[in-house]
């Protein structure tokens, strides 16, 4: 119960200095865009596109900007020590782990609001499927991303090459993930019904377990400095 | 004069075995029918698979190991687990598209092996790099301890996952299927042996070279300090 | 022209493998040098 | 010196890196109220005690207790009890000094975060900039919004790590007279430091800390602040 409160907390401070200043979502989503339009360019002007390549436009996409977004998450609480503070204080760190990724998550979720509609817009004239039935699809990338995502960062974030190192460590990791999630989203994006993407779902959601309990165990030696 | 003989004792060893081992795959092992000579880099594809798996497999036991009790030691044999399992995984890949070039006329092909090696390869790489971009041991120690940990546990997501791409020779790769003819089974087993002493030899000259280049370390930054 | 791939594939093996164990001989010959300027640093030292 | 009831107790505390030892085996006992400044050169290890004591690096060996809670056995309430001042403001930049104060004051259960955090401000003279952006103030500003934070959950332990480098004089006269009441109140307070006059002003227990060893623990009002100097400059210079 306690915990539940001090996950609340630190991820209202987050979210309150995200939506002040929206640096993340802002950079996120524009990112996305942007790379979406420069594949539809890179697709050739008119050229129309089947399923399967539509899935893997649109994991790119939201793949690329989505690690803008997660290593701001980290870096905010190293500028001036703060992960020092919190810490040095009773919030223990398996509670800032789940409120660090419960912020990720929602930035994302957030983020591809836009992506998603200005995906179907730019690519969507062959694709029969329902935009909604990507959302178990979305939710377990979300999870599985933000999960390992907060591990990852906080080692990065913790070397002197972060930007860089953020991706390099984080994207090998997802590499499982990602297969599965373009696989199944060219089935949803060719009209099957939901029942069709359980051969891909269900290891969608072991890797979410998976690297949920990982990240959970493993964050503490990470945070702290040795 | 005895630390001395024992510490040749694996490479010695290897040294006489290696020989052998090739001896009997171009003088011993017969042609096999379909595929003909190209089928004797099998003989040494799958132990240097094998031992490249043993590698992560050690990696992430030495990960665990350091997390739990902060010793040097660990961090030396996970650093030297990784990278051995680094440079034999990049022979896996090439040995087996070489193999594939003549048999399935394509040098790259999405079969779940090789899949699998591919994104063990980036995971482990990352890791590396990783290692390369902290100077300070300790942090060094527990973040790549992490990525290893976390690394080997994506394993069975990833095999998993690399599942759904179509394979063209499924089974091509299986010896129990194929079922091997005795002369065949000799030689692959003698190379198997031939690899795992090179590999525990090598693991520990990397290992102590690890410990003695710490050591020499802490001795010049001591020379510094006082 | 399988013989080709064969003989490739077996080169990249030893090539590599010998290529990383002189890589390691390296870097011990190198530590090697490194303690003799330290034993030779510290002879001065004690005199 | 070592009563049962002592507050803060650290025994046999070790740290090494690799074979390198920063920590050498250091036995301290403070009493409730106590004051104590470490003096010490660089590099003595007085950062590396300081940040085991605040739970930010693990011990190689040895316990510390604050309270007979153990910092390994029970850390949230032993966390509970501690605050500190670094050279590093732990304030976020983009919230406001009242919201900062808030934050903290909420992480630690504090019943009534705002009125607490109101009082704080009054107290270290920032009350009428509360919703100003930690990123706009001034330096001085920050400096006393950084003391104001150590104080959110009014710790029984105060730790500072050089408090003083780089305060102007404003936030150090706040600080110290912050030190003062706390001091008045019974707090416990270990401050390491390397600036003499600062030191001696207000600590009741002085020590010097020479290669990981504690090499000196005395009373305040046993010393005779002219001798201490000495011993504390031959300590530097055999460095």
């Amino acid at each position: 119960m306690k915990s539940l409160r001090q996950i609340r907390f630190l991820c209202g401070k987050d979210l309150r200095i995200e939506l002040r200043k929206k640096e993340s979502l802002v950079s996120m989503a524009f990112f996305g865009v942007l790379i979406l339009v420069m594949l539809n360019i890179a697709n050739g002007v008119g050229k129309q596109i089947d399923a399967e390549a539509g899935a893997g436009i649109l994991w790119v996409a939201i793949l690329f900007s989505s690690v803008l977004g997660l290593g701001r998450v980290f870096a905010r609480e190293k500028e001036n020590g703060c992960v020092a503070a919190l810490l040095i204080s009773p919030v223990s760190s398996g509670e800032i782990f789940v409120a660090k990724a419960l912020v990720n998550f929602s930035l994302m979720l957030l983020a591809e609001l836009v992506l998603v509609p200005i995906f179907f817009v730019l690519f969507g004239a062959r694709l029969s499927g329902d935009p909604l039935a990507l959302l178990p699809i979305l939710v377990l990338v979300n999870f599985g991303f933000s999960t390992t995502g907060t591990l990852v960062s906080a080692i990065s974030a913790g070397t002197r090459r972060n930007e860089v190192l953020l991706p390099i460590l984080l994207f090998p990791l997802l590499l499982p993930l990602m297969t599965l999630a373009v696989k199944a989203t060219a089935l949803a994006l060719a009209a099957k019904p939901l029942a069709d993407l359980r051969g891909q779902l269900e290891p969608m959601a072991a890797f979410c377990v998976v690297f949920a309990a990982a990240g959970y165990l493993l964050f503490p030696f990470v945070l702290r400095e040795d | 004069m005895t630390t001395f003989n024992r510490s040749a004792l694996f490479p010695g060893l290897a040294a006489v075995l290696i020989p052998i081992a090739i001896g009997m795959v171009f003088f011993y092992s017969p042609l096999e029918k379909t595929m003909g000579s190209v089928q004797k880099i099998f003989y040494f594809h799958l132990p240097l698979a094998l031992t490249a798996f043993l590698s992560f497999f050690v990696a992430c036991i030495s990960g665990i190991m350091y997390l739990r009790n902060r010793q040097r030691i660990w961090d030396a044999r996970l650093a030297a687990s990784v990278e051995i399992g680094v440079v034999l995984t990049t022979l896996v890949l090439i040995t087996g598209s070489l193999w594939g070039k003549p048999i399935w006329n394509t040098f790259w092909t999405w079969d779940p092996r090789l899949t699998t090696s591919l994104i063990l390869w980036f995971i482990f790489a990352s890791c590396l790099i990783l290692r390369s971009a902290i100077d300070e041991e300790g942090k060094r120690a527990t973040f790549s301890a992490v990525m290893a940990i976390v690394g080997f546990v994506d394993v069975p997501i990833v095999f998993l996952s690399a599942r759904l791409f179509r394979s063209i020779h499924p089974t091509v790769i299986r010896a129990d299927s194929v079922g091997l003819e005795t002369s065949m089974l000799v030689t692959l087993l003698v190379c198997m042996a031939a690899m795992l002493v090179f590999w525990v030899g090598l693991y520990k000259f990397r290992v102590s070279l690890f410990l003695q280049e710490a050591m020499i370390n802490d001795l010049q930054t001591d020379g510094t300090k006082s | 022209m399988k013989d080709t791939y064969l003989v490739l594939a077996y080169m990249a093996i030893w090539i590599g493998l010998s290529g990383y164990v002189v890589a390691l001989a390296q870097r011990q010959r190198k530590l090697s040098a490194k303690i003799e300027v330290l034993h030779k640093r510290l002879r001065v030292k004690e005199d | 010196m070592s009563e049962p009831s002592s507050f803060l107790r650290i025994s046999g505390l070790r740290k090494s890196y690799g074979s390198r030892e920063a920590l050498r085996g250091i036995n301290l006992d403070l009493q409730r109220g106590e004051f104590l400044c470490l003096f010490g050169p660089n590099g003595a290890g007085k950062s590396t005690l300081l940040k085991i004591v605040a739970t930010l690096l693990r011990p190689s060996a040895g316990q510390v207790k604050v309270q007979d809670y153990d910092l390994e056995e029970h850390p949230e309430q032993y966390r509970a009890q501690l605050g500190m001042v670094s050279h590093q403001s732990f304030v976020y930049q983009d919230l406001s000094v009242l919201e900062n104060l808030e934050f903290y004051a909420t992480l630690y259960g504090v019943e009534q975060p705002r009125e607490k955090a109101l009082e704080l401000l009054e107290e270290v003279k920032l009350a009428d900039r509360y919703d100003m952006l930690a990123a706009n103030l001034s330096r001085g500003m920050q400096q006393r919004l950084t003391i104001a934070r150590a104080l959110v959950n009014d710790p029984a332990l105060l730790l500072l790590d050089e408090p003083y480098t780089g305060l102007d004089e404003h936030a150090a006269s706040v600080l110290r007279d912050q030190l003062q009441t706390l001091h008045s109140r019974k707090r416990t307070i270990v401050m390491v430091t390397h600036n003499l006059r600062r030191g001696m002003e207000s600590a009741t227990r002085l020590g010097i800390l020479v290669r990981g060893e504690l090499v000196y623990l005395q009373q305040k009002a046993d010393v005779d602040p002219t001798t201490f100097e000495h011993l504390y400059f031959r300590h530097l210079e055999a460095q």
